[in-house]
C-alpha cells in the first residue's frame, strides 16, 4: 500500500536493498554466457571469432542463413515440427502411463511399492550411451530407424522414471480424506482422477511435465543415432552449423537463440507454476 | 428405503477383479513398457559382453566367455574414467546444490524485479547441453578470444588455457552453471514450502535471521537437497555432450560414459569389450544407486505401507 | 429396513498394538439419530471409518439393514459422511462440492441444481454457492460439509464432529435443523460430537466410547443421571461431576462429615458386599454452597453471568480435595472465604470396579455431632 | 548390386527406387562448406532433372563416421549414399561393405574416370577397385605471412625443412603473434593427422609391419617417435599458438585471419579461405610445400568420398547421384553459383578442375600449390621404413588407427597443455598401440 | 513497567479493502489478563499479531511499557506467544520446541533443561519430549505451543485461542492452571477466545472486537449485564439474550402484550426522545415459563441434565418470533403446548443506533386488561 508492505516490522530499507541489488548483481553475472550468445548471434562470423567486442554492427543476417531453406536440408521448420511433435507425444504417454502408476504407489499402494519405486529410479542409471547398441539394433529390426517414433518411445522411457518418482510424491500430498470423500460419494477410478487427484495435482503434474518436455527437447543422442536424417529433431539441426573447416560461432549461436527459445519461453512462463509444483510434495 | 436396499444388494453381487488386482492394474503400462524398454538391450548387452564383438572389421560374434571382464580389471583407462566420472559428478551436484542454494535463499525476499532475477537465473537449464558447451569453450574460455580471459587480461592478468590446462575444472564448471537452476528450483520451493507461521513463531521466540537459518531452514531443507542430490546425480553421471564438445576426452575429461563411448561407437568399435564395461558400469551404479536410495531413504522415511 | 448392526467390530491399526476399536457391539435402529461420544482418541472416528467402508474390519461384521457389508466398496454402501475435517474438493465450487454425490450417481443436471440449491438455502450458503472452499470460513467450509452429505438420501448419514467450527450462534441454529431433517427424512444417523450440549440434546440415545470400548449406550437423560460407571459418570456433564473416593470404610466420612444415605442407598452398599473403595459421585448443581456441615474453602469463583462456578477446596484425609459447585448468580462469596457445603441432589455411589452400585440421596451430617 | 532387397530404408524415403523417373535418396555428408554448398544446389541441378529427390544429413566429422560406420557395417540400411573419409574407403571396400564403384564410374563417359588425380583415386580403392568416389580432396602445405617474414628479415625456403620452419617460427614469435599454428587438438583426425605427417618424416611410425604388411609391434615407445613428438611439442610451447591443446583447422583459421600467427601448417583448403574476398590476409600469404626431415615429401592426402553402402536398395539412383556430384559437370556448373564463388568450388578430386580458366583465376595463388601437394603426397610410402596400413600418409590405414589415435592424442594434447609428461605419455600411448595385433 | 498500549493502530492487508484493525485505541495495565472475543474475522489474531511485529502499522503506534515498539523487530520485543495454529518447529522434538526460545536467549543448557521439564510437568507432557509434533495429537501439540510460550519470562503473553483444542476435562484443568500462573508472574497477557466460560472466567477485563472495530472493554460482569450496545447484548452468553426489535410506537407492545418498564427505564426512553426502534432484550434465564400474560408456543425442549433450555415460538406481527428460555430441571413441558411467559430479570432497552438506552426491570401485562 504505501510500499512498505515488502519490509518486515523494523528491518531496515538499506539492508533490503542491499540483498536486491546482490541478487540482481549474481542475476546478471550469471545471465552472462546466455546474454553473450544472444549478442554473437548478432555479429558476422569475423566479430564473433575475434577478441570480445561490445560495439559492433548489429546484423540479422545469421539468422536468415540459419532459416535459410534448402530443399533436402534439414530445414529449422521441420526440425521444429519434428521436436514438437516428439516431445508434445512423448511427454503425453509419460504423463498417461505415470499418472495411473504414481495412482499405484501412492494412493492405494500395491504391495511392495517401494521396491517398484526403486526400480522405476534404478533405471535411470542405465548409461545411455552404452545402451545404444542393443537400441540402434533393436530400432534396426523393428524398421523404427529414421522414424519418429524411436524417438517418441526412447523420450518416453528415459522421463518415465522420474515421472513416477516426482508424481508419486505429488499424490502422496492429496489429503487421504478427499480421496476417501469420493469413494464415498460413489466415484470409480476415472472419478477419482478427473475430478480429485489430477485438478489437485495440477501444479505438480505440470511441473513434471515441463521436466520432460526440457529433457526431451534438449536430448542430442539418441536423436543423432537414431534419426540423424530429415525427419529429426531441433538439436540435430543445430549441430548442422557447425562446420570443421571455417567459422561458425555466430551461426551457431542464431541457431542455438532459435533452438531455445521454445523451451526458455515455456521455463519462464511456468517457473512460478514449478516452484510451487516441486514444493507441493517433490519431497517424501 | 426399499428401493435403496435393492440398489445396494445388486451392487454389492459385482464384484469382478481381487483388490490386489485391480491396484496392480494402473502400474502395469507403465512397468511393462519400462520393463521392455530398459530390460530387453540390458540382456543384449549381457550377451555381447560374453562375445569378442567388433564391427570394424566386421568380425563373427564368438562367444568368449568372460574374457572381457578379465581384462577390464588390468585396465587402467577404465580405472582413471571411473575417477574422473566420480570427480565430474560429485563436484558438479554439490558446487550446484550449494550455489543453487545461495540464489534460492537470496530469491526467497522480495525485491524489485525478482521475478526477472529469477528468470535471468533459471535459462542455463533451459539450454541444450552441446550448445552451452560450446558457448563457454568457444565465448567464455578461450585462451585467445574467450570473455573470462579477456577480463583477466584487463585486469592485468596473464591468460589462461581454462579448458586445456584445466579440463575436468572447466568441465565441472559448466555442469555447474547449467544445473544449479535445477538445484535452485528444488531449494527455492523446499524455502517456500516452509510453513510462514513457523518462521513467525521463531520471530517472536527471539531468532536472528542466521538462527532461523541454521536451527529451522537447514533442517527443513534437508530432504529437498537430498531430492537434489538425487536427481543431479542421475543427471550428471551420465554426461556426455559436454565433454565430447569441450574436450573430446583425455586425461581428466574422459568420464565412464565418454570412455565406453569411445570404445565402442566413438572409434574403438569393439562391441564385445564395450558391453563388458557397460555391464559393469550399470551394476556398479544400481549398487551405488541402491545404497544411495537406502540411506537417503529419508526420501521415504515415515511412509508406511498401506 | 436401514438399521446398522455391529457385529464384534474389531479393528486394529497397523503399528499398533491395542485396537481402535474392540468387539463392537451395537445396535441402530432404522431412523434413529445415534449419538456417539468419547474423549480424544477413543475411536469414535474409526467406528463410523469402519461402517463406511473405510477401514476393513480386523474381526466381526458390519450389517446395513439385513445385509453383511463387511466386504463391500464405501461406494457401494449408499452412505453419506461428513469428515470431521469437511474434505471438501478444493478445486470445485461450492455448488459443485454439493453436487458431487449426485453427479456420481448420475442424476440430471437440473435435479442436481434444485436439489443443491434447496440444501444451500437450509444451511444458509446460498451467497456462497459460487464459491472456492479456500475462500471460505472455517464455519462455512463445515456447512459445505454437512450440505454435501445431506443432498444425498442415503441408506444412513455418518457425520463427524460436523459443527466444531460453528460459533455459538450458528452452531445452535445449525443444530436444531440437523434435528429437524434427520426427523423429517427419516435417515439412520450416526453423529460424533465432543460437545455436551449435542450430545444431551440431538440424540436418540448416545453411546460412550472409552479406548475403543463401548461403555454405555441410552437416553440422554439416563445417562446423566444413571451412568453405568466412573468413566460415563465423569464424562457426561460440564463442569464435571465432582467424585470422591471414600475408601472402604463405614460409615462414609468426608472431610469430618459423614455422609448418610437414604436407606435405598445403604441397602445397594451393603447389598453389594460394601467390599472395594466406594467412590461418591455428585454433580455441581447438586452441592449447595452457604450452610452446611461440610467445611470448605473458596479457591475461584466464575461467573459466567447466568450462572456461577464457584471452585472449592475440601480438607480430605490431608489432601486438597477439588470440588466444584453450581449456583445462580448473584453469588456473594470470594476466593478464600471459608463456606458450608451440603448436597441437595441425587448422589451416586460406584464400586471398586468403578460401576455405578446405586443412585439415591443422601446428605452430610457433621462428624461431631455424630 | 542389392537392387532385390525390400525398401525397408526406415520412414522418410518415399518411394522404391529403381526407375529412372524419380524416387529419393538418403544421403549423409559432412559439414564442410562445399558440402553444403552441393545441399543447396541440389534441387536445381540434379532433382530438376532426374526428379531425384535428396535428403541430406549434415554430420560433423565425428558423428558422420559413427553413424555411417555402424550404418555400413551393421546393416542398418539408414542411407543409400554415404560420405566416408579416404581412411574407410578401402577398408570398408575390402570388407564387403561397399557396392565396387568401377564397372558404373569407367562405363560412365560422360564421369571420365581417368580425370582423377591419380594419388586421390589410387587412396579411395582397394585391390584396384574404387569404392567410393571424390567428392573434395586436400592435403597440406605451410602457410606463412610474406609480410611478416620479410619484416623479421627471414626468407622461406622453396622446400623448407621441420628444423628451417622451427627456426623462423621461433624467430618471429612475439607476443602478440605467434611463429606458428599447429593442431594440438586431440582427435585422431584432428592432432593426429599433422604429427603423423611430422613422425612419418622424422622416420617415426606407429607401428612396424609384418612381411605382408600387417601390424606387427607398436613403435611408439622408439627414439625416433619421442624425437618427433618432443619436436612438434617443443615448437608448441615456444612459438605456437595460444591455446594450442584446443586449437584445429577452425581455431588456427580464426588466429591466422586475425594476424594472431604467423605461420600455419594444416589442410591446402584452407588457402580458399585466406584468399577468400572478404579475409584480411588476403594476397599476404606464401605457400610452401609440407615441411620434412628425412622424407622427400611429407603432405598429407585426405578426400571425401561419397560411397554406397551394399545394403541400399537404390544402386542405380545412388550412383546417378555420385556422377552428379563428383562429375567434372558439377564443378564447372558450381562455380557461377555458391557463394563463395569460384574458388570455393570442391578442390583436389580432379585434373581437370586445375583447368578451368575461371578457377584458376580465382584460385590463382593456392592453386598450383595445391595441386602439387596433392601429387606429391607419399601415399604408399610416406615414411622411411615399411609400416602396416598404406595407403595412407596422416593416418594408418588399419580398422584400429581410430581408437588407437583418439587415445594417443588425448595423451599428447595434454602433454601440449603441460597437464602430463612426455614418457608417461608415451607409455599410455603404447600400451594402446600395443593392443592392436593381440 | 509492561502496560500495553495501543493508539490508534489501523491495519489493513494487502488485497482487502477495509482494515482488518481499524484505529484501536487500548490500554491494557501491567500484569493485566486481558481477554479478546469476537466472532470469526474480527480482527483478534491481527491485534495480537501488530503487537508482536509481524504485521506492520499502517496508521497510529504500539507501545509496551513507555516505548514506542512500531518499529522495533518482533526478537526485540520480548514478547511470547502462543499461536491461533500453534507453529510449531516440525523439525524439533517437543523438548527443543519449548526450549528453542530460551537458546535463543543463550540460556545455559542445563537450565533449559530444567525449565523446559518443569513447564512439561505443568502440561501434563512429560511423557512426549522426544516425540516430534507430527507425532502428537491435536490437543497435545496446542499444550506444547502453550510450554513453547511459557517457558520464558516476557513482558507479555499473547495467546490466541490456546485451548480450542483440548477436551472439555483438561480445558479446564489448563484454564485454571494459566490462571494461577499468570496470576502468580504478573506478566501482562492478551488472551483470544472464543469460549464463553473462557472469556467470562479468566480475564479482568474482555474486550469485544467486530470487524476491526473495538466495541467494549469491561470486567465480564459488566459486559454481561450492561453491554453498551446490541451487538455486545448478543455476543456475550449463551444461549444468546433475547433480542426482540419492537418498532417506535408506544406503549411497547409485544405479541398482543405491554412491556412495563420501571420508572427509571421509562424515562430514560422517554430522554433519548423514543426516536427509532427500539430493541428489547432479556436473557433465557430472564423469562419465566409457565405463568404470564404472554403465549407462546413450546417448540423444541433441550435437557442438558444440569439445566434445560426451552425453544419457543411467539406470534408477533405476523411472524414466528424465535425466544429461548432457561430453566432449571425438571421441566414438564413439551415440544407443541402452549404456555405462558415473563420476565423477571433485567431487561435492556437498545436504541435505533443499536447502543443500549437502559437496563430496567420491566414486566409483561396482558394486553386485553390494558
Ligand atoms: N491411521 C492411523 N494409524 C494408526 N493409528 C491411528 C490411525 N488413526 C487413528 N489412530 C489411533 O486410533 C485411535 C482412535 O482414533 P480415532 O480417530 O478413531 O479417535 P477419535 O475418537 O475420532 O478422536 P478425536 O475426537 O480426536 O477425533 C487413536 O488412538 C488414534 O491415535
Ligand atoms: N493475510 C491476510 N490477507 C488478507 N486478509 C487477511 C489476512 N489475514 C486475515 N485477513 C482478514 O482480516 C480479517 C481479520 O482476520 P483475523 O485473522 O484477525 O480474524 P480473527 O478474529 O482472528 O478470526 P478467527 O476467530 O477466525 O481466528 C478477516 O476478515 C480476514 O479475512
Ligand atoms: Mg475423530
Ligand atoms: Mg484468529
Amino acid at each position: 500500500m504505501r510500499g512498505r508492505t515488502h519490509l518486515a516490522v523494523g528491518e531496515r530499507r538499506w539492508v533490503h536493498g542491499a540483498f536486491g541489488l546482490m541478487a540482481w548483481i549474481v542475476g546478471l553475472v550469471y545471465f552472462f554466457p546466455v546474454f553473450w550468445m544472444v549478442l554473437n548471434s548478432f555479429k558476422s562470423e569475423q566479430d564473433a571469432n575475434t577478441s570480445p567486442k561490445l560495439f559492433f554492427h548489429p546484423t540479422l543476417d545469421r539468422y536468415k542463413d540459419v532459416t535459410k531453406s534448402a530443399t533436402g536440408l534439414l530445414s529449422f521448420g521441420e526440425a521444429f515440427t519434428n521436436s514438437a511433435v516428439v516431445v508434445i507425444v512423448s511427454t503425453i504417454i509419460v504423463l498417461a502411463l505415470a499418472i495411473p502408476a504414481a495412482y499405484a504407489l501412492a494412493i492405494r499402494p500395491v504391495h511392495k511399492w517401494r521396491d517398484v519405486l526403486f526400480f522405476f529410479i534404478s533405471t535411470k542409471f542405465l548409461p545411455v550411451v552404452a545402451a545404444i547398441l542393443p537400441v540402434w539394433i533393436l530400432a534396426r529390426n523393428l524398421g523404427l530407424l529414421n522414424t519418429r517414433n524411436v524417438l517418441i518411445i526412447l523420450y518416453t522411457g528415459l522421463n518415465l522414471p522420474l515421472a513416477v518418482w516426482m508424481l508419486r510424491s505429488f499424490f502422496r500430498e492429496i489429503p487421504r480424506e478427499l480421496i476417501e470423500a469420493a469413494e464415498i460419494d460413489g466415484a470409480g477410478l476415472k472419478g477419482q482422477l478427473t475430478s480429485i487427484i489430477l485438478p489437485m495435482a495440477a501444479p505438480g503434474i505440470a511441473a513434471t511435465a515441463l521436466l520432460c518436455v526440457i529433457f526431451a527437447w534438449n536430448e542430442f543422442f539418441y536423436a543423432v543415432q537414431l534419426n540423424p536424417v530429415k525427419g529429426s529433431t531441433v538439436p540435430i539441426w543445430v549441430t548442422t552449423n557447425i562446420s570443421t573447416r571455417g567459422d561458425f560461432l555466430a551461426k551457431l549461436s542464431a541457431a542455438s537463440v532459435l533452438a531455445c527459445i521454445p523451451v526458455v519461453l515455456a521455463g519462464w512462463i511456468a517457473q512460478k507454476r514449478m516452484i510451487r509444483g516441486l514444493a507441493m510434495g517433490a519431497i517424501k | 428405503m426399499t428401493t435403496t436396499t435393492t440398489t445396494l444388494r445388486t451392487r454389492i453381487t459385482r464384484r469382478p477383479l481381487s483388490e490386489s488386482w485391480r491396484r496392480r492394474l494402473p502400474l502395469l503400462p507403465a512397468l511393462l513398457f519400462t520393463i521392455v524398454l530398459t530390460q530387453v538391450p540390458f540382456v543384449m548387452s549381457i550377451w555381447y559382453s560374453l562375445t569378442d564383438w567388433t564391427i570394424v572389421p566386421p568380425s563373427p560374434r564368438k562367444f568368449v566367455g568372460l574374457a572381457n571382464y578379465g581384462k577390464l580389471a588390468s585396465d587402467h583407462f577404465f580405472r582413471d574414467a571411473a575417477f574422473t566420472s566420480i570427480k565430474l559428478t560429485v563436484v558438479p551436484v554439490l558446487g550446484a546444490l550449494i550455489l543453487g542454494a545461495a540464489f534460492a535463499l537470496l530469491l526467497d525476499r522480495k525485491f524489485f524485479g525478482q521475478g526477472l532475477v529469477r528468470t535471468l537465473l533459471i535459462t542455463p537449464f533451459l539450454l541444450m547441453p552441446v550448445v552451452v558447451g560450446l558457448i563457454w569453450k568457444n565465448q567464455m574460455f578461450h585462451g585467445l578470444y574467450g570473455v573470462l580471459n579477456w577480463i583477466i587480461e584487463k585486469l592485468g592478468g596473464s591468460p589462461v588455457e581454462f579448458v586445456s590446462r584445466y579440463p575436468t575444472w572447466a568441465i565441472a564448471l559448466v555442469l555447474i552453471w547449467q544445473w544449479t537452476p535445477f538445484m535452485m528450483l528444488i531449494m527455492l520451493a523446499g524455502l517456500q514450502s516452509q510453513p510462514a507461521d513457523v518462521l513467525e513463531a521463531a520471530k517472536v521466540d527471539g531468532a536472528t535471521p542466521f538462527a532461523i537459518f541454521r536451527q529451522l531452514t537447514l533442517s527443513h531443507l534437508r530432504p529437498y537437497m537430498e531430492l537434489g542430490i538425487l536427481l543431479g546425480t542421475i543427471y550428471l553421471i551420465q554426461v556426455y555432450d559436454q565433454i565430447a564438445v569441450m574436450t573430446g576426452g583425455g586425461p581428466g575429461s574422459t568420464n565412464v560414459p565418454y570412455f565406453v563411448f569411445q570404445r565402442s561407437i566413438g572409434g574403438g568399435w569393439a562391441f564385445g569389450r564395450a558391453s563388458s564395461y557397460s555391464i559393469v558400469v550399470v551394476v556398479a551404479s544400481i549398487i551405488i544407486a541402491t545404497i544411495a536410495l537406502r540411506v537417503l531413504s529419508g526420501l521415504l522415511k515415515g511412509e508406511e505401507a498401506a | 429396513m436401514t438399521s446398522v448392526r455391529y457385529e464384534h467390530a474389531t479393528r486394529t491399526y497397523d503399528g499398533t498394538s491395542s485396537p481402535a476399536i474392540d468387539d463392537l457391539e451395537l445396535d441402530i435402529g432404522d431412523g434413529e439419530l445415534l449419538v456417539l461420544v468419547g474423549p480424544s482418541g477413543s475411536g469414535k472416528s474409526t467406528a463410523l471409518r469402519m461402517l463406511a467402508g473405510l477401514e476393513p474390519l480386523d474381526d466381526g461384521a458390519i450389517y446395513i439393514g439385513d445385509q453383511d457389508v463387511s466386504n463391500v466398496r464405501p461406494r457401494d454402501r449408499d452412505i453419506a459422511m461428513v469428515f470431521q475435517n469437511y474434505a471438501l474438493y478444493p478445486q470445485l465450487s461450492v455448488a459443485q462440492n454439493m453436487g458431487f454425490p449426485l453427479k456420481q450417481q448420475g442424476v440430471p443436471k437440473e435435479e442436481r441444481t434444485a436439489r443443491v440449491r434447496e440444501v444451500a438455502r437450509l444451511l444458509d450458503l446460498e451467497a456462497y454457492l459460487d464459491r472456492k472452499p479456500k475462500n471460505l470460513s472455517g464455519g462455512q467450509r463445515q456447512r459445505v460439509a454437512m450440505g454435501r452429505a445431506i443432498v444425498r438420501r442415503p441408506a444412513v448419514y455418518l457425520m463427524d464432529e460436523p459443527l466444531s467450527n460453528l460459533d455459538a450462534k450458528l452452531r445452535v441454529q445449525t443444530r436444531t435443523e440437523v434435528v429437524e431433517l434427520q426427523a423429517r427424512l427419516g435417515v439412520t444417523t450416526v453423529y460424533v460430537t465432543h460437545d455436551q450440549v449435542e450430545a444431551m440434546t440431538m440424540g436418540h440415545r448416545v453411546a460412550v466410547l472409552k479406548d475403543g470400548v463401548l461403555q454405555q449406550v441410552d437416553a440422554p437423560g439416563t445417562l446423566y443421571h444413571e451412568p453405568v460407571n466412573l468413566f460415563v459418570a465423569g464424562f457426561i456433564g460440564s463442569p464435571a461431576m465432582n467424585l470422591v473416593p471414600l475408601g472402604s470404610g463405614r460409615p462414609l466420612q468426608l472431610g469430618g462429615s459423614t455422609l448418610e444415605l437414604s436407606p435405598a442407598g445403604e441397602a445397594a452398599v451393603v447389598a453389594s458386599g460394601a467390599n472395594g473403595n466406594i467412590t461418591v459421585g455428585f454433580r455441581p448443581e447438586a452441592l449447595e454452597v452457604g450452610e452446611g456441615p461440610l467445611r470448605a474453602q473458596i479457591r475461584t469463583v466464575e461467573d459466567l453471568g447466568s450462572e456461577v462456578f464457584v471452585h472449592l477446596f475440601l480438607q480430605h484425609s490431608g489432601e486438597n480435595l477439588a470440588l466444584v459447585a453450581k449456583t445462580s448468580p448473584p453469588f456473594a462469596g470470594r476466593p478464600g472465604d471459608n463456606v458450608g457445603l451440603q448436597i441437595t441432589g441425587t448422589t451416586h455411589l460406584f464400586a471398586g470396579d468403578q460401576s455405578r452400585l446405586a443412585s439415591t440421596t443422601a446428605s452430610f451430617r457433621s462428624a461431631v455431632s455424630a | 548390386g542389392g537392387g532385390s532387397k525390400g525398401s525397408g530404408s526406415g520412414g522418410t524415403s518415399g518411394s522404391s527406387g529403381g526407375g529412372s523417373g524419380g524416387g529419393s535418396l538418403n544421403v549423409a555428408i559432412v559439414d564442410n562448406p562445399q558440402m553444403k554448398d552441393i545441399a543447396s544446389l541440389t534441387p536445381s541441378l540434379f532433382t530438376a532433372k532426374t526428379h531425384i529427390k535428396v535428403n541430406y544429413t549434415v554430420l560433423d566429422e565425428g558423428t558422420l563416421r559413427e553413424v555411417t560406420t555402424r550404418d555400413v557395417a551393421a546393416g542398418g540400411r539408414q542411407f543409400d549414399v554415404a560420405m566416408i573419409g579416404m581412411y574407410e574407403a578401402p577398408q570398408f571396400g575390402k570388407n564387403g561393405s561397399l557396392v565396387d564403384l568401377t564397372p558404373q564410374a569407367s562405363s560412365d563417359t560422360a564421369y571420365n574416370l581417368g580425370d582423377l588425380i591419380p594419388s586421390v583415386k589410387n587412396g579411395l580403392s582397394a585391390d584396384g577397385k574404387l569404392y567410393a568416389a571424390p567428392f573434395y580432396g586436400e592435403s597440406s602445405f605451410l602457410m606463412y605471412r610474406k609480410d611478416v617474414l620479410k619484416a623479421a628479415g627471414v626468407t622461406m625456403p622453396a622446400h623448407p625443412t621441420w628444423p628451417q620452419v622451427a627456426a623462423i617460427a621461433r624467430k618471429v614469435n612475439k607476443p602478440n603473434m605467434a611463429g606458428i599454428c599447429l593442431r594440438g587438438k586431440p582427435g585422431w583426425g584432428d592432432l593426429g593427422a599433422s604429427l603423423t605427417t611430422v613422425l612419418n618424416t622424422f622416420g617415426a611410425t606407429w607401428w612396424s609391419a609384418k612381411p605382408d604388411g600387417t601390424v606387427d609391434k607398436a613403435q611408439v615407445d622408439q627414439p625416433a617417435f619421442k624425437q618427433a613428438l618432443q619436436f612438434y611439442v617443443s615448437l608448441i610451447h615456444d612459438a605456437g599458438e595460444k591455446d594450442a591443446a584446443n586449437s584445429s583447422f577452425n581455431e588456427c583459421l580464426s588466429q591466422y585471419k586475425d594476424g594472431k600467427v604467423a605461420m600455419w601448417y594444416d589442410a591446402t583448403v584452407a588457402a580458399s579461405n585466406l584468399e577468400a574476398s572478404d579475409s584480411a590476409v588476403k594476397g599476404k600469404s606464401g605457400y610452401a610445400p609440407a615441411p620434412v626431415v628425412k622424407t622427400p615429401a611429407s603432405g598429407w592426402l585426405w578426400s571425401w568420398a561419397l560411397a554406397i553402402p551394399k545394403t541400399t536398395s537404390k544402386e542405380a539412383l545412388a550412383w546417378k547421384y555420385i556422377a552428379f556430384a563428383t562429375g567434372p559437370q558439377y564443378l564447372k556448373e558450381a562455380g557461377a553459383k555458391i557463394a563463395g564463388g569460384w574458388a570455393a568450388i570442391p578442390p583436389g578430386t580432379r585434373k581437370s578442375t586445375y583447368e578451368i580458366p575461371q578457377y584458376k583465376k580465382a584460385a590463382a595463388a593456392f592453386a598450383q600449390p595445391t595441386l602439387t601437394a596433392m601429387s606429391e603426397a607419399p601415399i604408399n610410402n610416406p615414411g622411411t621404413t615399411k609400416r602396416p596400413g598404406v595407403p595412407g600418409v596422416q593416418y594408418v590405414g588399419i580398422p584400429q588407427f581410430q581408437d588407437v589415435g583418439n587415445q594417443c592424442t588425448q595423451e599428447f594434447s595434454a602433454l601440449i597443455a603441460g597437464r602430463e609428461s612426455i614418457d608417461n605419455a608415451l607409455k599410455n600411448c603404447q600400451q594402446v598401440a600395443s593392443q592392436v595385433g593381440q
